[in-house]
């Protein structure tokens, strides 16, 4: 157990400074902090162009092995780069889906074929992904898919509505979850497809969440086609799953310097109004300077044991603590800010950055299994406890 | 001691309940929050025309309908479960009420007859942006405003801001402090009509946008010497018990928000299948909702037991001892209420999931009023610090 | 809605609040402020003594029905009496059981025989009652009765073992729930006895507590005989839910005013050693004080409703509420005291009334229905909401 | 960066797990924590020869192991986990690591060795009563003894209270102020051999039966030169230092307790039937141990985030900026594992039901260790306070 990091890997950590130092002005500097959760509908074009120079300096898919495009990087390395990147203030990246979910699946599950031909535009940053998991009446219950996919003329095509699907109408390709065996029940008879988003039968629309912004979509498919299935027909709950566990990746300390950014600029809100003599204020700040520190070492205790193939119990509480973490701190910085929290930058609904925070941060206790699924998962999984029964 | 409504509170209670839902149903309420005035005119005119909600505490001398500030707590805990946007509030809980504890008798005269007749809205403007310090300090030093005596009258100078409906209202009932003077000092609250030379007023667009705040702006603006309320100078103790009734007035609404989102929670949950059963069958989950329930349950204590308060406190007969409460008993219901709603409405959006976010839904109306209200005057912290004062630091000084 | 009292209320005050102020003393001047949870092991002899006394001046059973030995009071004037009586520092009764439970119980359910052989003794203050009720298997699960009752030469037997039995001890009966139908379960088959205590085949043992006193018991009963069964064989669930009711009497704002003694006692320690000017400590005794004003308005609620026959909504949570306030003020006791809270006052192990306090507390959310039992109760009952299923 | 376990430090993991579960179990501690000394002189010797946990953090020129605070880490959390009652804590993590910090070349020769040789239990007196002012104020306040220098040394005078093991180590660290200093002025350590003449002390019998405190009162105490630790009233930083440290290592204790009474609370929960269930399948219960499962898991990696600070911040090679880090890092730890011991002995007190209100079971004697770990050198708050000045106070200062 150390702290301390090698040379080389200081050495490495200058290089991306150096790049992104560099690289991140011009057009690009007003991406600057930009793009995160809830401003991810903000700046489409730039930040498309942004993912292409990005992958001409080789910082795409840096964890991906060499053969597929990527750079192979040891987790200390990749922790160093979302650091490094977060640091920098780079904008959130338009290709996380494709880069962190759908080409590590296809590499993992896909045949040499779908490899050849999806991976090269994601380490390119030219094509872009979404994910088509959520159902209406699937939120928590991610396998109650009722979206159908059907082979006609020996074609994949599928029939349904997905929804809380970001950045769908900017996106090129969807991976889909589909029932291909009609009649069948939870996990079972599913695929997992590969969509073009560009074709007719493919809907995308908007929602409009309650900042008056929207990065989520609905999308309808209507006998749309899918180019692609990765793994067999019925199989798709197995790669669903797979890529799942991907979700817990490296990428996750680049989202703590992100909240280290907004830490900081409440911090310096309260030093200049005074709000940093209150007590209360002071205990709540201190408790999220240290949440953030011990789930910086939670991180890292996941991603030295995943190294090694282990599985350490830190990853299973990993997920209810940041996302309370990070609900607690957009309240804190309402409370830092007292009246003026309530003072928009324009009508008709214009936020500012902080008040979309607390409002954003009220999704993170839901999206990707709520706190309450959270710990049904840390008493069934880690502590040995009944499952929940189920109604069906 | 009797502790629960009499019949005819409980008829206030059902009139207030039903009008309000048939008229501040969720279309309503989003249709006028996005206008500039945030309420509905016509609305308002049949509220004080066909309802008479203004006229519930004015004294009958002056029109009003002479009842106590429980019947009022009743019908502001339905404005807030009904998240009504009208300039009620200000006109009553700020206006009304600064003329009922500081108005001279030719203000009250006046005002009052107009606020009952339905023809005038009023607000009061107290503090200056330096309320925003120390992240919401609600006291003496908020007021920054400046009066200065002339031959003729007084002369207001200074920035009012998060004033409620300071934009619309036509009475403002004006708190400034003599140039020079600090704390609790040279306050002297006025009665300004908002349209007097001088007076520059806009609208500050609010994340709660079912109540709307203004800024208003005093150059140079004269005022006639019958505009003071009171002495000249010692205005503070009148605009706190100002304040204080109008934490009982927002605690009031709080509750009732409070209870609405349980209401719509508790629906939600009997309706929402997951795994195959209602997410109302999943314990954690009821637990949540009880913990919703039990804190509306002392909410609802906290707001009565004020409300009575209050009552004693307004009443030039009232029972001293329990007048004397005044300052406490707000705190712990603005305070209790507060929390309560917060928490509340924060369940809310959890329980109801994924939909909760979306703006079509009304969770986050009511999220956003429980930040908004919590805030106001000062969060669960700031009156709890203000009850241990009360408790803890007199034996200190003495 | 008032908050004020009737002059006639009043007038009853200064009467009790005399009656005490003249009569608690000599002898009893001791007891002040003692024989409450936690120390209700304590002084019992001479507990007893003043139990007597109290009847001698009218002061037991002052809410029974005239024609029973009781004072008819009004709800109001029992609030007062209540009120007073912990005010006055009286101590903690050793006659509750008999007076709030057994008694209102037999007056509810038993014959007119009954009522003449129990109901005297427990008004004049010389017989004292406890309660069979918990079982080791039947925690919260209160139907669960394993003890049984069997007719053997027309005369009604129990064999069983009790639980969490306060005062078993001390005394003279014992009212016990236990099982006529053999094979029966749940609710179903159960009858409602009075026991003596004073025969072969009971047998108290005491149950250390983590405070190192006892006041609770294990009580086994092998083959007693019942002097009594109040309703019919098979019925004794619907005797014992009724009883259940009279636990939310008036006697709780006497409990409210024992709670602001502690409160004082709390704020009169952290004025002298200086806690009170920690940030931390003024919000928690401002919350105490608080909660406790509205404990207060909550139970006039519940008073004022059930005067009138009617529920009210505040009854539900009332239990969840004061057992919640009180398990926190036993820690804030122990965080004003900071390291003198360590030290008892002496060896082996003699506790101080606060360190007590912090450590009985922890029972508060736990008997009576721990606070997920009232918490199921609140939803299903106040919100409608499904049950729990149960497993049998 | 590497935040996992080497194979040596998971092996010491294993065999004081496994050593103290045999020793230390729940018989051994209710007879030994009755005592006056509060620890078995017969298991602390094969501690100290068959173990030598004593002797990990001590540098290879005192004969130690040379080992690094993570091991100390390590050995800690399983004496948390079973309660172990022994001088441990107060012979290394007070009178060893004051010696580390604050010794002299020869203080560390002669005691340091001694320690080593399990000839030598320690401890460090510094607080006299007003540590209990404010309801717990551990800052240089709380030193109150004095020291005077005299013509062969020092003589000192005072009472010390809430002293580990006050009453029973042969050796004390001592903090004592010259005569009219206040605050961080004027503190200077000693190494002290409690047999001197002059010193009285006696047993406070405790709440926490599981580790006892003295008090040690010194009246005219003559001290040789050579007792001084560092230079003569300079000594704060150097106090402070070690109670950094100290923090770290209740931290550790505090992980392991609060993992057993997870531990304890879900085979309770496990075996249980209610309503013909295990309680374990109630959802309500089973988030309960979730928060608690999630709290631990928080707390590991405060404590061994700490200890890898601890670790620099004693090598005088080690990273001066992870060195630097050490203040905040032990109230971090201190804190959250405050708070987390606490929370989770609560909870287990609450999940057994009535049994775990019994003496009988074990689940009371780890929510005494909570409240008696959580107040001694600063609770939670009080950390967060300290946190809350070095991240918010430095720039208000400049």
């Amino acid at each position: 157990m150390k702290l301390t990091f090698s040379p080389e890997d200081e050495a490495f950590r200058n290089q991306i400074a150096g790049w992104l130092r560099n690289n991140l002005v011009g057009e690009f500097a007003e991406l600057k902090f930009r793009g995160g959760p809830g401003d991810e509908h903000m700046f489409p074009e730039e930040r498309k162009r942004w993912e292409q120079k990005l992958a001409e300096g080789g910082w795409t898919c840096v964890g991906w092995p060499e053969a597929y495009g990527g750079r192979g990087l040891s987790i200390e390395q990749q922790v160093i780069f979302f650091e490094e990147y977060a640091r920098a203030g780079a904008p959130g990246r338009m290709g996380h889906i494709g880069e962190g979910l759908a080409g590590p699946t296809i590499i993992a599950f896909g045949s040499e074929a779908q490899k050849e031909k999806y991976l090269p535009g994601i380490v390119a940053g030219t094509e872009l992904w979404c994910q088509g998991y959520s159902e209406p009446n699937a939120g928590s219950d991610l396998a109650n898919v009722q979206t159908r996919a059907s082979l006609e003329d020996g074609k994949w095509r599928i029939h349904g509505q997905k929804v809380w699907t970001s950045l769908a109408h900017e996106s090129d390709w969807c991976f889909v979850i589909a029932r291909t065996e009609p009649g069948s029940k939870a996990h079972k008879g599913l695929g997992f497809f590969l969509v073009s988003m560009h074709q007719p039968g493919v809907t995308v629309r908007p929602i409009e969440q309650l900042t008056g912004t929207s990065e989520f979509n609905e999308v309808f498919f209507d006998g749309a086609v899918a180019e692609d299935i990765v793994g067999a027909p019925g199989e798709g709950w197995a790669v669903a799953m797979g890529l799942l566990g991907f979700e817990r990746g490296v990428s996750t300390l680049g989202q703590q310097m992100q909240f280290q950014n907004e830490l900081d600029e409440i911090i310096r809100l309260a030093r200049a109004n005074g709000a940093a003599r209150n007590p209360g204020i002071r205990q709540r700040i201190a408790e999220a300077h240290t949440g953030l520190r011990l789930m910086r070492y939670n991180a890292m205790r996941m991603l030295s044991s995943s190294q090694d193939g282990q599985a350490d119990s830190s990853a299973l509480v990993y997920k209810l603590h940041w996302a309370s973490w990070h609900r607690n701190l957009g309240a804190l910085a309402m409370d830092v800010l007292g009246p003026e929290a309530e003072l928009i930058d324009d009508a008709p609904y214009e936020l500012s950055r902080l008040q979309s925070l607390f409002l954003f941060t009220r999704s993170d206790t839901i999206y990707g299994g709520t706190n309450q699924i959270q710990r049904n998962i840390i008493a069934e999984r880690g502590l040995g406890m009944p499952k929940e029964p189920k109604g069906r | 001691m009797k502790f629960r409504f009499t019949d005819e509170q409980n008829m206030i209670r059902e009139t207030a309940a039903g009008f309000l839902q048939d008229v501040s149903g969720p279309a309503a309420v989003r249709e006028v929050m996005a206008t500039e005035s945030g309420y509905d005119r016509a609305l308002w005119r049949r509220i004080c025309e066909e309802l008479c909600f203004q006229a519930i505490t004015v004294p009958e001398e002056y029109g009003g309908m002479g009842l106590g500030y429980v019947e009022l707590a009743i019908v502001l805990e339905q404005m807030g479960r009904n998240l009504l946007c009208s300039p009620f509030f200000g006109t009553v809980c700020l206006g009304g009420n600064g003329l009922l504890v500081a108005g001279t008798e030719q203000q009250k005269a006046r005002y009052l007859s107009e606020i009952v007749a339905g023809e005038l809205t009023a607000t009061m403007a107290w503090t200056g942006p330096e309320a925003a310090h120390g992240g919401g300090e609600w006291g003496a030093e908020a007021v920054t405003a400046t009066w200065e005596k002339t031959s003729e009258g007084y002369l207001l100078n200074g920035t009012l801001r998060y004033v409620i409906n300071g934009h619309t209202a036509d009475l403002l009932i004006v708190a400034a402090r003599e140039a020079g003077t600090r704390g609790k000092d040279g306050v002297s609250l006025f009665t300004v009509p908002a349209d007097l030379a001088g007076i520059q007023r806009s609208w500050l667009p609010t994340m709660d946008q079912t109540r709307h705040l203004g800024e208003v702006v005093f150059s140079e603006v004269s005022l006639s010497a019958d505009s003071l309320m009171g002495e000249a100078g010692k205005g503070w103790p009148s605009l706190e018990k100002i304040l204080d009734l109008a934490k009982v007035a927002i605690a009031a609404e709080q509750l009732g928000a409070a209870q609405q989102v349980l209401d719509m929670s508790v629906q939600y949950m009997q309706e929402r299948v997951q795994f195959g059963r209602t997410i109302s069958s999943y314990q954690a989950l009821k637990h949540k909702a009880a913990d919703m329930k039990l804190k509306c349950e002392v909410a609802y204590s906290a707001v009565y037991y004020a409300a009575c308060v209050a009552l004693e406190s307004l009443d030039p007969d009232g029972d001293p001892a329990i007048a004397a409460q005044l300052r406490e008993a707000a705190a712990m219901a603005k305070g209790y209420c507060s929390d309560t709603l917060f928490f509340n409405a924060g369940c809310a959006l959890q329980l109801h999931g994924g939909v909760g976010f979306t703006w079509e839904y009304d969770v986050h109306l009511y999220f956003k009023r429980a930040k908004a209200s919590e805030l106001y005057l000062g969060n669960g912290a700031a009156q709890r610090e203000l009850i241990a004062g009360l408790l803890l630091d007199e034996e200190f000084r003495t």
